[in-house]
């Protein structure tokens, strides 16, 4: 029997350990740097130093790590290694197998975990550079916190992305979620941003919870949450998934993705937990660019790929994710489209391109999902950095109806060149990183049977994007210039910590000067020349200075070049998938799923990364069987779709032409149409900042556009629907809790006084009447006696 | 060795009592350091790789006629508790350095007292010797709450007294009972039966080995009347906000960092020492009460508006997560509760002194008349920021490991793995272990957890970020001494915060330190508590579900699936056969 | 078969042949209950009292026919204990009433409930 | 006869110590009239020293002496001696100063000159030594005659010296109710006598035992069982006869309050457990168990229970400190009953109730004279127009007493604490023999009623711990000050002391008690031995750990 014998298989496969091959020890590195950075931060803040030492610091610390990825990189061979670094969480209660609970802080480095790091180290550093000019007006203990966390982020990543076990995953996902909470958090004293943050974590935890229900599920089934244990214990299971033979995969096993998934949904802000990313922009800019566009929020769809191969044994678990995502991206394309804020435009569009990742994931392409979170992180930091630019410039302000033409003033070029850049990667302008990114998930939707309304979805999502992008590119980049700066120097009144005005942090702070601040703090940082002092009037944007036009100039070039990661090989030898040097990476790693509807040397290819993995000499033990089992072997597919599709119809089709091909025109198409509409809405013919065309069109759409603006009402529906009733509950606990539970122990603890009040009325202080309680008493003791003894 | 540690904090107490009040708390410093200082040394002399014995073992005859021994002795899980007690005590004293102003003797004396006393029950090896330390702790508390604690602090410390004493002399009556169930046991059953003993490990046998299911469930029945009042568990909690709310910093510290464990503990200790069968036919009855409590006490949580009393229901929370893994009754829930005792002393110990320092400044703890004081204070809002977070239940922090494990050993604990929980059926469940609890019991728990980062961080987002907002009138001197206790006996000095810095002193950071380094090492490095617990804890599983070590199979079958045979799945067959066929 | 031998039978009167050990603990009890009801319904402390000595003697009787009956004299020496002791009570009694008339002015009983609760 | 006597030696030395006080006592020298106290704890040291020593079967040797053994729990007797021995040296200096204050302070002042007929003194004290002689012979009674004259001179005296301890109206109130309802109470146990009497035809325990044995408890018997345990129950204030005791309490001076919570209490159980003797623990479902007879139990077992709550509930109402004593030794004796219902077990002491009873009775007297001495020892000033400084009473007036008046305070402190039972004082390691005793005895329900009445306990001694404790004196409260007798003070010094020291070293007092508490009713004297009664080795084989070997 298939089932026994393959189960016999696992048993056999984990009973005899594949041998663990050390990694570079060096790559601890990369998690201890940024922790150094912290204690330097730490200690900057202890000791009141009142420079730019922490940023800088920080940045070091970064770079360093982000040169030991690149070593790694270089030195690898696309297989799998792991760095050993202490033990962590475990403990046994027997010798067997699954009496282990093994959660060491090790470090699994296969391709997926480096290409990870890759951008992660890379982007931080860059942020960190970017961040100590646009933080600098909190240079003091607010700085050094900023940094703190800041570092910790980054180790929280390295530990969520490089650990060789899902607790260690987990200790980096909830790691990452905590610092996203102090970031978003950062200006503490506006309710706005606290809100946010809170918002966030719990958020975030809804779907933490959801994860470590299917981690411990993983252990209770697996006997082990090292990935290597797992995928090791996959292999049955995946030769009988690759059958078609679902309902011979335990439903238990068929449970776990989705668990996990829901851990994802939450991180990645997927429906219906995608609310706290909006809301999250309350933070630094630099916060938003790094954790909420480049690298916290793709975690969830870095745990599906880390743990694809669990994903392919559930016959739901893809399509859930394919699902989700599609209408993620559907629904925040469209709350984007009607948002004036830019930074709130940006991170709607974040949650559309994530929705994109996870549609990716979702149609078999977790090569081009993994690619587009490349892609998207430089090109969405550099778009955040560029409204942080701006934002930093003119007060806070972020109305795109208040500033127009901002990039062609002076000292405003490379801002609105990042802008450019930036928006035609998420416009998916053709020949951008974007574009080839978006393409492949698109192509692989269509291809997949079964998957082309989430295509369809996919290809209008795109085509708003690129309406919505380009909205804001020519209402504030270009056309007449003119602006109006932000509210956050009101803000002085109230000692708001606003971006614009370096209010300090300092303890020596007393809410007795908090009147002064806004007189004083022109003086203390003039180095900065601002002179946002008089109100409006007198209000003169300063341009970014030599760091944050470096990091945009930098960020712009890479996110041009990201395109050209597209052409290159796969960077080991043997590599076979189409799509360059990304997805080269990640196929060599458990994420890999190679669809036998490739056209890109599926066959061939194939054969020959085989030899090369025997070359390696330790296949089968470091989870990348499925790929190479399933390039030009029988098509692996979930019965769903397997279903949708005879034998013979081995890829599906968009109108008959391959849509490998036919994306690239359609796409390219698509977009363009789209930027087309918002250059006909919003730029042609446009004289003031505050109107464009598109006004005229509000009426024709009638409430939609209100609706959309107010995100569709999902935060008032999630109000009513779980917090209010929540909330009623814990009131109606509460009350219970000092009316009855309480009440009935005092009750209880009354019943004495109750007695001794009901009996004192005996002690009369009459004699006689103390006689007859005595006799009466006897006579009544004696007949009950009598009674109880005489039956 | 362990005497002294019960001797050092008595012999200081009367020192205090003898020597000027202006030297109580130097000399209550200096005591509870020399006794942290001893406990150092039993640390360093305690034999770790052998966690499961107990050490240091002393005995003396006290009452021979009632069968009552004075006798010490210590494993793993007591060391630690001694520690944590150890630990808290000098902490304790720096917190009420300046908080306490009025009868400083009295209040340095009994804090001794009480850390006498706890000490005690950690190390007793005799049931009255425990009974009598486990009581005592009674009074000590009773007047530090009563004598410094806040408005209602009369109540509070009655209730306190009556509601936990009440409880713990049904608990006495189940204990003598099992003492005369062991008395009239056949002389040769085993060593120390049929004698009249109160000697916790015959008494052990005695009623683990030959009481029956329904006499064990009524002993558990009495056992829980104490120890879960202590605890607390749900629906015999409500002494705990009030008295928490009311007590002095360093009441509740004390009484979050080691009283409440001395419930959990004495049911680690009985309930699963005694009861063994009865708590394994009950287990579903009290987690159901954990996660009650969980769910419960963390809605409360949220709509409290006094600081103090949140964290103080956040104890029923987290406490029902600590028996909650007891209820696993598993190697990893039983480990992670013990750890949860450990780490829920540390941060929730560490939260009371951070609202105490915050109380002392502004005298409210109030959330709609305080707020943001993260301007005013950087470096308290980092610390209280900081343990909100080992509250929750960080990983890296010392609260997830002892969380999560409680959840996972709830979340394998199922007979019914393999059998068609959550789709197992005839599914390998290796990781499974015996037990009446599941995944359903774990995911319902686990929403305590979202709860739980729900309130604490709202209460963050109240007190420590948003806009500063203080109370009325807070620097007017002297505005807020009439506020609490109606003129006498309260301990306060109704100016001394004026003298305190808006930020914390360093005295007050050197409270906090020790907590906050212990907090993060327990996070990050838990290994050396896992080995410490390691022996102990398979013992207690060992013997919860009658497992004989010497009986087993060389280590092919696993032990925790052991009683239920429709466990043993494909899977580990074929574990075993390839096992066998390797050797 | 002590049973059997009835105080008639032991040599009493012909006119008391009738008169059973039960006629006397009748008498006996009649007389106990008849000085509780008098010690519970008179107020006047020195009728109270003397209800006691009643129920003393009451227990006398019972302890002389019981002595009778049982053909020794141990109920018999113990009554006159009881006697002695009732005088020595009666001698207190008197004392305490001529202390509370004194003071009072009364032998109400009702006039001394000062305390209670 | 002299083996008779051997029994009465420590009576016999009361009893003469009686006499010489009585006379010293209408001395016209201050200091003579002053040596009557001494005298008395002379006597009374004297009086222990003889129950040590010769009384048969005396403490420490573990076995009763064959030759002399009389009493009906010749065990029983030497412990008992020696616990009221001991109680009443503590009891003693905590009277002084009780009568005559006035009178003397007038001869003190020079305005009068001594006049016998005014003092008080020797009959006071004389008095209390009647009682305690009496309360002796109730502990060696092996007769019902001899029981209720013991009882009789146990009362007597106690009647007069409610009455005389205060000049307030309250001592003569509670001495009218204490005297007509305690007569009523020895009418009922004397009724009871008769019955038994009637019963048996016998009236030595001995004997009585042996007919209930042979043939059986006629329902007369029965009657007079229970008719003479509710006239017991007077004595010790069990409810439904324990009307009388919180109005007497009360009104009675702290002293002499102390000493009817002890000295009749003691007697009454004494007495209970004598009656209750001759019927035996030999009952049960199956004919052989270990049980009182059933009605017996019920009996005690309903006024057990009824006596614990009905005295805790009552206690925690009350807001006099006197009258809540009161109400806390009606608990105590409820407490004790369930010893008595438990019965002697297998002699071990964790097992024996008896057992427990007379060491509770101990740690009873010990912690109860600390009370009361706390209250003794503190009185508000006179007023102007007053000649007596008055007691205080309310509980109110305890307040912060330990900072006013450390030494009163703390013995109230720790006495409320040990009457609670709160471990590790005396207190509790009396209650715990009672606990594993009527464990043992299968009487759960009843050790639930027990632990559920300590709880009740704690509202009300947590007042009495707290108030002096924990809060400070009433701003508009009446200055008190502290009694000018020394000797109370140290009365309550020594009681406290005993609370805690007795408690550390309670084992050798655990062992004599165990000693005591053996039940062995078989047991006979050698000229009584009878050759179809069992032997007296016999009868101690039956008793594990007693006999030596003579197999």
């Amino acid at each position: 029997m298939l089932t026994s014998d393959s189960l016999l298989t696992l048993g056999a496969a984990t009973a005899a350990k594949a041998p663990i091959i050390a990694g570079d020890p060096l790559a601890l590195l990369i998690p201890a740097m940024p922790i150094l950075g912290v204690i330097i931060c730490t200690l900057c803040g202890i000791f009141g130093v009142r420079n730019k030492l922490p940023a800088f610091a920080t940045v070091l610390c970064l770079a360093v790590s982000f040169a030991v990825t690149a070593k790694l990189f270089m030195g690898h061979d696309g297989g799998v290694s792991i760095a050993t670094g202490f033990e962590w969480m475990s403990l046994a209660w027997g010798e067997g197998q699954g009496q282990r609970l093994v959660a060491d802080f090790s470090l699994y480095l296969d391709s997926l975990t480096i290409l990870w790091m890759l951008f992660v180290t890379g982007l931080a550093t860059l942020i960190a550079l970017y961040a100590s000019e646009y933080m600098s007006h909190d240079v003091g203990l607010g700085y050094c916190r900023f940094f703190a966390a800041f570092n910790l982020f980054v180790f929280s990543m390295a530990c969520l992305v490089m650990g060789d076990n899902m607790l260690l995953l987990f200790l980096g996902w909830e790691g990452v979620g905590l610092c996203s909470y102090l970031l978003i958090g950062y200006f503490y004293k506006k309710p706005s941003a606290v809100a946010a943050a809170k918002k966030a974590f719990i958020m975030n935890r809804i779907g933490d919870v959801g994860l470590i229900l299917g981690v411990m599920l993983t252990f209770v089934h697996f006997g082990s949450i090292e990935y290597r244990e797992i995928f090791a214990a996959c292999q049955p299971y995946i030769d009988l998934a690759k059958a078609g033979k679902f309902n011979e995969i335990p439903a238990i096993v068929q449970l776990i993705p989705i668990l996990l998934a829901v851990g994802a949904f939450g991180k990645s802000a997927q429906l219906p937990l995608y609310v706290w990313l909006p809301d999250a922009m309350e933070g630094p800019t630099p916060v938003s660019a790094l954790i909420h566009a480049a690298t916290m929020v793709t975690a969830g769809v870095y745990l599906v790929a880390r743990t694809y191969p669990l994903f392919l044994l559930s016959e739901y678990a893809l399509p859930i994710v394919a699902w989700t995502g599609a209408l993620t991206a559907l629904v925040a394309a469209t709350i984007g489209m009607a948002q004036f804020d830019i930074k709130r435009i940006m991170a709607y569009s974040t949650v559309s391109q994530l929705g994109y990742m996870f549609a990716g994931l979702g149609v078999l392409t977790s090569t081009g999902a993994a690619f587009h979170v490349v892609t998207h992180a430089f090109f969405k930091a550099l778009l955040f950095l560029s409204c942080g630019a701006i934002m930093h410039g003119f007060a806070g302000q972020l109305d795109l109806r208040k500033l127009s033409g901002v990039g062609f003033m002076k000292g405003w070029g490379v801002v609105g060149l990042g802008m450019f850049v930036g928006c035609m990667n998420l416009a998916g302008f053709p020949f951008t990183a974007g574009y080839f990114s978006k393409d492949m998930i698109l192509a692989e939707a269509f291809v997949t049977p079964g998957m082309a309304p989430i295509g369809w979805i996919l290809l209008l999502t795109a085509g708003m994007t690129a309406y919505y992008t380009f909205r804001v590119f020519f209402r504030v980049v270009v056309g007449p210039m003119h602006y109006e700066p932000g509210d956050e120097l009101h803000h002085a009144e109230d000692d708001s910590h606003g971006h614009g005005h370096g209010h300090h942090d300092a303890p020596a702070a007393d809410a007795a000067h908090a009147s002064d601040a806004a007189h004083g703090h022109s003086h203390t940082h003039d180095d900065h020349a601002h002179h946002e002092h008089g109100h409006g009037a007198h209000f003169h944007p300063h341009a970014p200075g030599w760091a944050i036009n470096t990091v945009l100039a930098t960020l712009s070039v890479l996110s041009i070049a990201a395109a050209g990661l597209y052409f290159v090989k796969s960077p080991y030898a043997g590599g076979h998938a189409h799509g360059g040097a990304v997805p080269g990476m990640v196929e060599r790693s458990s994420a890999a799923f190679e669809t036998p509807f490739s056209h890109h040397g599926a066959g061939g290819a194939g054969g020959e990364s085989h030899d090369t993995i025997k070359e390696g000499g330790h296949e089968g033990a470091d989870g990348k069987a499925p790929t190479h089992a399933a390039a030009g072997a029988p098509s692996f597919v979930p019965t769903a779709i397997a279903k949708a599709h005879g034998a013979e119809a081995h890829a599906g089709s968009f109108f008959g032409y391959d849509p490998h091909k036919a994306m690239y025109y359609v796409s390219g198409v698509v977009g363009f149409v789209g930027i087309f509409i918002a250059f006909i809405l919003h730029y042609a013919g446009r004289r003031t900042a505050a109107t464009a065309r598109a006004d005229a069109l509000l009426p024709a759409v009638g409430p939609l556009a209100g609706w959309a603006q107010n995100k569709w009402y999902v935060d008032e529906f999630y109000d009513f629907l779980i917090r209010k009733p929540l909330w009623f509950f814990s009131n109606v606990f509460y009350i219970f809790d000092k009316l009855v539970i309480d009440g009935l122990v005092r009750l209880v603890g009354g019943i004495p006084r109750f007695i001794g009040a009901m009996v004192r009325p005996t002690q009369s202080g009459e004699l006689h009447g103390y006689a007859a309680g005595m006799a009466a008493g006897v006579a009544v003791l004696l007949f009950l006696v009598f009674i109880l003894t005489m039956r | 060795m362990l005497a002294s540690l019960i001797l050092i904090p008595l012999a200081v107490a009367l020192a205090i009592v003898v020597l000027p009040a202006a030297s109580a708390r130097a000399a209550a410093l200096l005591g509870t350091l020399a006794a942290a200082a001893m406990t150092v040394v039993a640390l360093v002399q305690f034999d770790w790789t052998q966690g499961g014995l107990m050490q240091f073992l002393t005995t003396k005859e006290w009452l021979p006629s009632l069968g009552i021994n004075l006798s010490f002795g210590a494993d793993s899980i007591s060391m630690l508790m001694i520690a944590l007690t150890a630990l808290l005590g000098p902490i304790c004293v720096l917190a009420s350095w300046t908080a306490i102003t009025e009868r400083v003797k009295t209040f340095y004396a009994w804090l001794l007292i009480l850390q006498a006393a706890m000490v005690g029950v950690f190390v007793a090896r005799d049931l009255i010797f425990f009974y009598i330390c486990f009581e005592f702790t009674l009074i000590p508390m009773y007047v530090l709450i009563s004598l410094y604690g806040s408005t209602n602090r009369k109540r509070a410390a009655t209730t306190f007294f009556l509601y936990t004493f009440t409880g713990s002399v049904i608990t006495l009556a189940g204990l003598a009972y099992v003492a005369y169930f062991n008395s009239t046991l056949p002389v040769e059953t085993f060593a120390g039966a049929g004698t009249w003993t109160f000697d916790i490990d015959v008494l052990e046998k005695a009623a683990a080995n030959q009481m029956s299911l329904s006499q064990q469930s009524v002993v558990l029945l009495a056992l829980l009347c104490g120890f879960a009042v202590k605890v607390p568990l749900f629906p015999v909690h409500t002494w705990l906000p009030l008295a928490h709310t009311e007590a002095p910093t360093a009441g509740s510290v004390i009484l979050a960092g080691v009283l409440l464990k001395l419930g959990t503990y004495g049911i680690y200790r009985f309930a699963l020492g005694y009861t063994p069968d009865a708590f394994v036919y009950y287990a579903p009855v009290i987690a159901t009460l954990c996660i009650i409590g969980i769910l419960y006490g963390g809605l409360i949580c949220w709509v409290q508006t006094d600081v103090k009393k949140l964290v103080a229901y956040s104890s029923v929370a987290h406490l029902g997560f600590c028996v909650l893994g007891l209820a696993a009754l598993n190697h990893t829930g039983i480990q992670g509760s013990i750890l949860y005792m450990i780490n829920h002393g540390l941060s929730t110990g560490a939260l009371f002194l951070l609202i105490g320092f915050m109380y002392e400044r502004y005298h409210t703890r109030n959330m709609k008349e305080i707020g943001g004081l993260a301007a005013k204070m950087p470096i308290w809002a980092t610390f209280m920021v900081f343990f909100v977070m080992a509250s929750v239940g960080l990983p890296g922090l010392n609260g997830f490991v002892s969380e999560f494990l409680c959840l996972f050993g709830t979340f394998q604990a199922s007979d019914q793995w393999s059998s068609g929980i959550w789709g197992s059926e005839k599914a390998s469940t290796i990781g499974a272990t015996v037990g009446k609890l599941g995944p359903w019991y774990a995911a319902v728990a686990a929403l305590g957890v979202i709860i739980a980062a729900m309130y604490l961080l709202i209460m963050v987002g109240k007190v420590v970020f948003g806009p500063l907002k203080e109370p009325g009138g807070h620097d007017a001197h002297g505005g807020h001494g009439g506020g609490h206790g109606g003129g006498h006996g309260g301990g306060h000095g109704s100016d001394s915060h004026t003298h305190l810095p808006a930020d914390l002193t360093a005295r007050e950071i050197t409270a906090l330190v020790p907590l906050a380094l212990a907090c993060l090492i327990f996070g990050v490095y838990p290994k050396p508590l896992f080995d410490a617990l390691k022996e102990p804890v398979d013992d207690t599983v060992k013997w919860v579900h009658k497992i004989e070590a010497p009986a087993l199979p060389e280590g092919n079958v696993n032990p925790n699936m052991i009683g239920s045979a429709e466990a043993v799945t494909p899977v580990a067959n074929a574990v075993s056969n390839v096992q066998e066929i390797a050797r | 078969m002590i049973e059997t031998v009835t105080l008639a039978q032991a040599g009493f009167p012909a006119a008391m042949h009738q008169i059973t050990l039960a006629h006397y603990l009748f008498i006996s009890g009649a007389m106990f209950m008849l000085g509780l009801i008098g010690f519970l319904t008179r107020r006047n402390l020195i009728i109270t009292f003397l209800c006691t000595e009643l129920m003393f003697q009451a227990a006398g009787l019972a302890l002389v026919a019981f002595s009778r009956f049982h053909m020794n004299m141990t109920g018999q020496s113990f009554v006159i204990f009881i006697v002695t002791v009732a005088a020595a009570e009666a001698a207190m009694a008197l004392a305490l009433v001529v202390l509370l008339f004194r003071k009072r002015e009364s032998l109400d009983a009702a006039e001394w409930q000062e305390m209670k609760g | 006869m002299m083996e008779r006597l051997a029994y009465l030696w420590p009576e016999i030395a009361v009893f003469a110590t009686t006499c010489i006080v009585m006379v010293l006592g209408l001395s016209r020298s201050l200091a003579v009239r002053k040596a009557t106290a001494l005298v008395s704890g002379l006597g009374l040291l004297v009086a222990l020293y003889l129950a040590i020593t010769t009384t048969p079967g005396r403490v420490g040797a573990g076995l009763v002496d064959p030759a002399h053994g009389q009493s009906f729990l010749p065990t029983m007797v030497p412990f008992a001696k020696c616990l009221i021995c001991i109680v009443a040296l503590i009891l003693l200096p905590l009277l002084a100063g009780t009568v005559d204050r006035a009178e003397e302070a007038r001869i003190a002042s020079g305005r009068g000159v001594f006049n016998p007929l005014r003092s008080n003194r020797a009959e006071f004290y004389s008095f209390f030594l009647f009682s305690v002689t009496g309360l002796l012979l109730v502990a060696s009674a092996d007769d019902l005659i001899w029981l209720f004259l013991a009882l009789e001179l146990t009362s007597l005296p106690t009647y007069v010296m409610v009455a005389i301890s205060s000049s307030r109206h309250r001592a003569q109130e509670a001495g009218v109710k204490y005297f007509f309802l305690g007569a009523l109470g020895a009418a009922m146990f004397l009724y009871g006598f008769a019955l038994l009497y009637g019963a048996t035809g016998t009236t030595n325990l001995n004997k009585i035992y042996d007919i209930f044995t042979a043939s059986g408890i006629s329902t007369l018997g029965m009657l007079g069982l229970l008719i003479t345990l509710f006239g017991l129950f007077f004595k010790i204030a069990a409810v439904p006869m324990h009307f009388y005791t919180a109005d007497v309490y009360q009104g009675a001076a702290p002293g002499v309050s102390a000493m009817l919570a002890f000295i009749p209490k003691t007697a009454g159980f004494l007495a209970i457990l004598l009656i209750v003797g001759t019927v035996g623990w030999r009952f049960g479902p199956d004919g052989s168990g270990t049980s009182l007879p059933e009605p017996i139990r019920i009996t005690l077992w309903v006024v057990a229970a009824l006596t614990m709550t009905i005295g805790n509930t009552l206690a925690v109402m009350q807001s006099s400190t006197k009258r809540m004593l009161a109400y806390s030794s009606i608990a105590h004796s409820g407490y004790m009953l369930v010893g008595v219902i438990a019965g002697p077990g297998d002699a071990s002491f964790s097992k024996s109730g008896i057992a427990a009873v007379l060491f509770y009775l101990l740690a009873y007297g010990v912690m109860n004279v600390g009370c009361f001495a706390a209250l003794a020892a503190i009185e508000r000033k006179p007023k102007a127009g007053e000649d007596e400084a008055r007691e205080i009473d309310h509980v109110d007036d305890l307040r912060g007493i330990c900072r006013s008046h450390p030494v009163a305070g703390w013995t109230m402190v720790i006495c409320a604490l040990s009457l609670l039972g709160l471990p590790p004082l005396l207190g509790f390691f009396g209650k715990l023999p009672l606990f594993t005793s009527a464990v043992s005895a299968g009487e759960i329900p009843l050790v639930i009623v027990l632990g559920l009445n300590s709880a009740i306990a704690a509202f009300y001694y947590l007042r009495l711990m707290a108030l002096p404790l924990l809060e400070e004196a009433h701003p508009r409260a009446e200055a008190t000050e502290d009694a000018p007798f020394a000797a109370r003070r140290i009365a309550g010094v020594v009681s406290a002391g005993g609370v805690v020291l007795l408690a550390v070293l309670a084992g050798q007092l655990m062992t004599q008690s165990e000693i005591a508490g053996r039940y062995m009713p078989q047991y006979k004297p050698a000229a009584a031995v009878e050759s179809s009664q069992p032997s007296l080795m016999d009868a101690l084989q039956a008793v594990p750990g007693v006999t030596g070997g003579r197999q």
